[in-house]
């Protein structure tokens, strides 16, 4: 650890290379940066993630000159309403802010992500590859990625020995668990099927091969109700039709009273969930385990990505190089990355923090001794990292959450949800100008 | 008086007739120029063009007005509410009379803690008691549910399709009709007191009493509040709004009018068709009330 | 008088006083099952709080606990909401208030030019939806500099359409023409006529209006939640919905759906006492606009 | 005191015209009462001179300054209201006191005022009292307390006595003209009432729909007027009137025999008109016309008695006292044909005034 973080700290005289690289660029945008950094800057954030103003005070310590601001605007959602807000009003925006991967493309297309490529590209190599090209474009950088969410399986064990049920590998196993479950102990469901959050959703379509947009300039190819889709959706119809999985609205207590009590006995999350889960569960201390992500071919070893997020800089910074710095310590720098994990309940992007034995094999009393992380490292260099999200992702959300959740209300299948939300997104992509594929 | 604006007599500023009203109505009016008209004048102006993602900014004319009328994410929400103002309304309105009569007659105990009580749901931010209802809901934490587990009943469930418009209506009843009491009581107590001895007199009792005299006196109260109410109710956006994350599948992006204008705005950067959807949500609105009044006024005359 | 107090005597008068009277009971316990509902809640611990009975106290006495968190959670962000929200509320309702009651006065006691269309301006107000307002709102006040300041909701609150109509016809109604025009023949100029004689006898409706635009305020939510950026600005609605948000996201982790409770019953607290303290006026205010209206 | 002055006042509330032009001169120290049924314009020709309305045309004078677009205020007139308009949050002192104050006067002098003032309309010990503790004859002498104690160059009273029960009324009226004989303010009072017109006034202006119909003393109007409106306002009971025709030189009333017509300015005669006291009851079958006795009211003082007469109204016939005459009784009726008031199809009256 100790010889890492000197290997892998960007210190002061490093990043003064790398900015001096980028002067010709920086020149135009304002005052050189070896002159703005005599001044004291302040620096705004925003982000929702509890206690990063710890992570920035560090940065502050090591910079003394640039101290960050951090305010909580909103979770998730009301977070990119507000970026929206102040974009649309030209006026109100932070210096930075936290940006999931799946909102990049949206910001991106709105012009205020900022382009980090001259402070980050050194530190480039550090980065896992698919958390790299999520927020990069050649040599442009909008973000620098600080957690990321590979997939696997949590289940309870001891409902899954109780039912004598095996972990299964693929999804064909964890559909007949399910059948077997519902059958064998009825009010107990192998998983809640949870179309309410669309990123879940699309993180499980993502280790299908669903592969829905690609942008090029104005020119998209929308693909939401393709032959995966349908698969996928016929699939998890089935389940639903013979009430082998419940479908409770994910977040609520009432969910998270299911998970704890072992109503749900398993649940396809992202590496951030133990944690999360250790934090918020009291009674199924110790019946937990990890599993890797069941598969659609026996022996395969796709993976996908749910949630992470990264720091991006807004074009409008009247400093834009102490954002820089300061995004890609956040990203970067090992203490700070290490707080994530074991503070906020992150999962490294860092291959450094990835590939610390001593970090990700710490055995977890939750899950009975478990070193739950070791099954996630394997996952997260598994992600494909070919996925691309939309430029208008949030609209895709909330209009795959009505649809979705409509069917499950029981307005016709999954399947006819895909054809729906095909058709409301290629309106909406056209409507906004779009030349649609 | 034509030059006399404000003549200063024996050291005090001594402001006349023909300028007082003005100057009474100006902190008012600025305020109201710069918070409602102008904004409404802006949104107006927003609704006349159209921002696209890639395509640069436009001007459609009446377009996204057309837009509006054919759709179907907007009039299901319209219809919807007319569901629930058919529904939450006369319920509302008719306990607060029922209970303000109630009130009223005298021949109850402990009137005034009574009263002050069921003011009090008014005093709960909405955000509050939505999320406060969201909780009683709750099949297996609500009190309800736990309840029900308990006797081993059915559990009452109050979040599916069939019921969340109910659950949602409570809310706002919970929220308004102490309210609403509470005006009707204030008027049912400004009715003289001969009126009550001069129906015992006719022979009336108590309750001949409260239907046949009270009852129409405070008729015009009652027609005001229900406009107030058709008002309020074609706006409902903060119950929904707050007990979506319990029922995303029932309560979705475009579930009210008011929902859809601010989905549109915030989530898919439509500013300007949101801006044209609360205008003819605004136009919905002045037309039921308008209608509502016609009838009323039809009855009484 | 003889005819009421005969039937107070009669046994059929008892009895429906015991059933009138029951009847009340009923609605009073469908009215304070919520508030029950939070009280309880705020004395359990998070465990306690899914863990028993809804409706009634758990053994494990966690209030003060709960309190102690509410107040110390992000150094103690909780107290700043509860500050702001008292200061948006009172600068808001005070303000509100005063400057109904100065239009009020005016739409009923003057005649001048443009009363009628004016008036119709300010009632029709009623009718537009608050989400069509709150977006141009913020939009406006971006451009000078506003959005994410205090005056971001004071502002805007300090429009309240319906205390200019209750207030007129609180005037038409407790204010004779005849007093003003009284006040204009002793000599006194109209402003000193409206702060030394009218104002004091609309105080009544003053206080009506006052109370309701102060709980408009403290109850509002969404204007404060667009307009506001920093945590520092928020009121109480605002900063407890993002508690929720984060305890239900999960990535606060639980601990807080039990302080979330606590701040729920805080939050309500004042707005009840001032109902108590105030009933008096708010009560007569309400009538006059009723009967009237 | 005060010389009031108006030339040609209009008065307009958008197209309803409530003063058509009124030209009149108030005297010093005059005690003149406006009076009319209600609509008449009385009330809105005080506010004028008051200037609490705004004329629509015409020029006011007091003191020959004009005032026309003077403010109630710079008038320095003092008004009593009909529902006093007593500021209800102060004391009886603070509302004597209040139009000083706003002038700005000491306050050694304001409390001398009011002491002084109060003394002379016995209210010393209620000074302070608010006014929801006083009865209402004290209420309105507060309020004339409070025109008085600014020493105004003229009082205007609108309708004051109207809220109080007869007893006090007429009481109120007895201080109200023993307060203009000690002040010698000039007064304008507006009443609907004849009765009070009658006993308050110097000079009497009767106004009907916002023309003034007649001036003139009490009894000029009484034994002079000008038509048959001011005919039959003034005067209680009202004067009778009874169809009449005028052929060969004499009037025939109702129908019946003519009498002497006397000096008339013209001859389109419609109407007669001529008051109870001046009918006296005659035997059935005697007298200028006949009617059978409807009703009979005895006040002690007078007896009146309601005759019908065919072809016309009833006719009041003021009876002695101890008159016997019953209900159901044919009667005939006289009258001294002096002391007939002869009227045009127009209403204006054919007798014309001595010395016209």
């Amino acid at each position: 650890m100790e010889k890492d973080s000197k290997r892998m700290t960007l210190d002061r005289r490093q990043f003064m290379q790398a900015a001096g690289a980028g002067l010709a660029a920086t020149a135009v945008a304002g005052l050189p940066f070896a002159a703005a950094a005599q001044d004291k800057v302040e620096l705004l954030l925003w982000a929702w993630t509890p206690d990063t103003q710890v992570q920035a005070d560090m940065f502050t310590k090591k910079y003394p000159n640039i101290s960050v601001k951090v305010e909580n605007v909103g979770q998730g959602g009301p977070h990119y309403v507000k970026l929206r807000n102040a974009i649309q009003a030209g006026t109100g925006l932070p210096d930075l802010a936290q940006m999931e991967f799946n909102s990049i493309p949206s910001f991106k297309q709105l012009g205020v992500l900022a382009d980090l490529g001259a402070a980050a590209n050194p530190v480039k190599d550090q980065f896992i590859d698919w958390t790299w090209k999520a927020v990069s474009d050649g040599d442009k950088v909008y973000g620098i990625p600080w957690d990321s969410g590979p997939m696997g399986l949590l289940y309870r064990n001891d409902v899954f020995e109780k039912n004598k049920i095996e972990v299964p590998g693929t999804w064909d196993a964890y559909s007949e668990a399910s059948l077997k479950l519902a059958t064998d102990a009825p009010g107990t469901y192998m998983s809640n099927f949870g179309v309410s959050d669309a990123g879940w959703v699309a993180a499980v379509l993502w280790q299908a091969g669903w592969r829905p947009f690609h942008t090029e300039g104005t020119n998209i190819t929308i693909k939401l109700n393709d032959d995966i889709a349908k698969k996928w959706a016929a699939y998890w119809q089935k389940l639903v039709d013979a009430k082998a999985v419940d479908t409770k609205p994910m977040w609520t207590t009432e969910w998270f009273a299911a998970l704890d009590d072992g109503v749900h006995a398993s649940w396809v999350t992202a590496a951030w969930a133990p944690v999360l889960m250790q934090n918020s569960m009291k009674k199924s201390v110790g019946l937990w385990r990890a599993a890797p992500m069941p598969q659609w071919t026996a022996g395969g070893t796709v993976t996908s990505n749910w949630g992470g997020s990264t720091f991006a800089a807004m074009t409008t910074t009247p400093h834009p190089e102490e954002a820089a710095l300061f995004a890609t310590f956040m990203g970067s720098d090992p203490e700070a990355a290490a707080l994530w994990n074991s503070k906020q309940f992150l999962f490294p992007v860092l291959k450094s923090l990835i590939d610390d034995k001593a970090l990700m094999g710490a055995p977890n009393a939750f899950y009975g001794g478990q070193a739950v992380n070791e099954i996630f490292v394997v996952s997260e260099n598994q992600v494909d990292p070919s996925f691309e999200f939309a430029p208008f992702q949030d609209f895709v959300n909330q209009t795959m959450q009505d649809e979705m959740s409509a069917s499950i209300a029981g307005s016709g299948t999954l399947g006819d949800a895909f054809d729906r939300l095909q058709d409301k997104v290629v309106a909406y992509a056209t409507d906004q100008g779009y030349t649609v594929s | 008086m034509p030059d006399a604006v404000a003549t200063r007599r024996r050291g005090r500023v001594y402001v006349t007739k023909s300028v007082a009203p003005y100057l009474f109505l100006l902190p008012f009016m600025a305020l109201f120029v710069a918070f409602l008209i102008a904004p409404l004048c802006y949104a107006f102006g927003l609704s006349l063009f159209k921002t696209t993602m890639v395509a640069g900014t436009q001007f459609v004319g009446a377009a996204n007005y057309l837009k509006v009328f054919t759709d179907p994410s907007f009039w299901d929400g319209v219809v919807l509410l007319f569901k629930f103002g058919l529904m939450q309304i006369p319920i509302m309105l008719g306990l607060a009379l029922l209970y303000a009569l109630i009130l009223d007659s005298g021949r109850v105990y402990g009137r005034n803690f009574f009263r002050i009580a069921f003011f009090i749901p008014y005093a709960v931010p909405s955000v509050i008691a939505a999320l406060l209802w969201g909780y009683l809901y709750g099949p297996s934490f609500g009190p309800f549910g736990q309840l029900a587990e308990f006797f081993h009943l059915p559990k009452p469930q109050f979040l599916l399709d069939g019921t969340i418009l109910g659950s949602i209506a409570n809310i706002a009843v919970w929220e308004f009709m102490g309210y609403n009491l509470i005006i009707y009581f204030a008027a049912l107590q400004a009715i003289p007191q001969d009126l009550e001895e001069a129906s015992s007199v006719d022979g009336a009792t108590g309750l001949q009493y409260a239907l046949r005299i009270k009852l129409p006196l405070i008729m015009p109260t009652v027609i005001v509040t229900i406009i107030f109410s058709i008002i309020g109710t074609l706006q409902l956006f903060s119950e929904p709004y707050l007990m979506r994350n319990l029922a995303p599948g029932i309560i979705n992006s475009h579930y009210t009018p008011n929902f859809y204008a601010y989905t549109l705005a915030f989530t898919n950067q439509q500013y300007n068709y949101s801006a044209a959807v609360s205008f003819v949500l605004g136009g919905v609105v002045a037309v039921v009330s308008y209608v509502f009044m016609l009838l009323a006024n039809r009855r009484a005359a | 008088m003889a005819i009421v107090s005969k039937t107070a005597n009669s046994a059929s008068f008892r009895n429906s006083r015991r059933w009138l009277t029951v009847a009340l009971a009923l609605y009073f316990i469908y009215t304070f099952i919520p508030i029950f509902y939070v009280i309880v809640s705020s004395t359990k611990s998070n465990a306690d709080l899914f863990g028993t009975f809804g409706l009634w106290f758990s053994g494990d006495f966690h209030f003060w606990q709960n309190l102690q968190d509410l107040f110390t959670y992000q150094d103690g962000i909780f107290s700043r909401w509860l500050l702001n929200t008292i200061l948006y509320s009172v600068v808001s309702g005070v303000g509100a208030a005063l400057f109904a009651t100065f239009a009020g006065y005016a739409f009923s006691k003057f005649e001048f030019v443009g009363k009628k269309l004016s008036f119709a301006l300010v009632l029709g107000a009623v009718m537009i939806p608050q989400t069509a307002l709150v977006i141009p709102i913020f939009l406006l006040l971006s451009k000078v500099g506003l959005v994410n300041t205090p005056w971001a909701v004071i502002l805007p609150s300090l429009v309240f359409p319906p205390g200019v109509f209750l207030m007129k016809v609180y005037a038409d109604d407790a204010l004779s023409n005849e007093l003003i025009e009284a006040g204009r023949v002793d000599g006194a100029g109209e402003v000193h006529i409206f702060f030394n004689i009218a104002f004091r006898l609309l105080t009544p409706g003053f206080a009506t209006v006052l109370i309701l635009a102060f709980v408009a305020t403290w109850n509002n939510y969404f204007l404060p939640l667009v307009l506001l950026n920093s945590s520092d600005n928020f009121p109480v609605t605002v900063g407890l919905s993002q508690w929720y948000a984060l305890a239900t996201s999960g990535s606060g982790g639980a601990v807080l759906f039990s302080i979330v409770m606590a701040g729920s019953l805080v939050s309500i607290v004042p707005v009840i006492a001032a109902f108590l303290i105030m009933q008096r006026y708010w009560q007569g205010g309400l009538g006059a606009g009723g009967v009237k209206a | 005191m005060a010389v009031i002055e108006l030339k040609g006042v209009e008065k307009s509330f958008g197209s309803v015209k409530v003063i058509r032009g009124v030209d009149l001169k108030v005297e010093h120290g005059e005690f003149v009462v406006f009076v009319g049924p209600s609509g008449s314009g009385k009330s809105t020709l005080l506010r004028l001179v008051a200037g609490l309305e705004e004329t629509s045309g015409g020029t006011i004078l007091i003191d020959g300054r004009d005032v026309t677009n003077l403010g109630p205020a710079e008038r320095e007139l003092a008004m009593v209201f009909q529902s006093y308009a007593l500021y209800p949050h102060k004391t009886i002192r603070g509302n004597m006191s209040f139009g000083l104050e706003v002038a700005g006067f000491p306050k050694d002098e304001i409390r001398q005022r009011v002491d002084e003032v109060a003394r002379l309309l016995q209210l010393s010990d209620y000074l302070e009292r608010k006014p929801r503790e006083l009865s209402g004859g004290q209420r309105q002498r507060v309020a004339i307390g409070r025109a008085i104690v600014r020493e105004p160059v003229a009082f205007m009273f609108d309708e004051p006595l109207s809220n109080l029960d007869a007893g006090l009324r007429v009481d109120m009226r007895i201080e109200i003209t023993k307060l203009h004989q000690r002040l010698g303010a000039t007064m304008i009072y507006v009443t609907h009432d004849q009765v009070e017109a009658m006993t308050l006034a110097d000079r009497i202006v009767v106004l009907d729909k916002g023309i003034i119909q007649q001036t003139g003393s009490p009894l000029e109007l009484y034994e002079h007027p000008a038509n048959l409106f001011v005919a039959q306002f003034i005067g209680s009971p009202k004067m009778n009137v009874l169809p009449a025709a005028f052929k060969d030189g004499r009037i025939s009333i109702n129908g019946g025999v003519g009498i002497e017509a006397g000096k008339m300015t013209g001859t389109d005669v419609a109407n007669v008109g001529i008051r109870p006291d001046d009918i006296e009851i005659s035997p059935d079958g005697t007298g200028l016309i006949h009617g059978k006795v409807d009703v009979v009211e005895r006040l002690g003082s007078d007896t009146f008695a309601y005759v019908a007469v065919p072809g016309a109204h009833a006719v009041t016939v003021r009876a002695p006292r101890d008159s016997a005459v019953a209900i159901g009784q044919d009667v005939g009726l006289t009258f001294r044909p002096e002391r007939l008031q002869v009227f045009a199809a127009d209403g204006a009256s054919l007798r014309p005034r001595p010395g016209v």
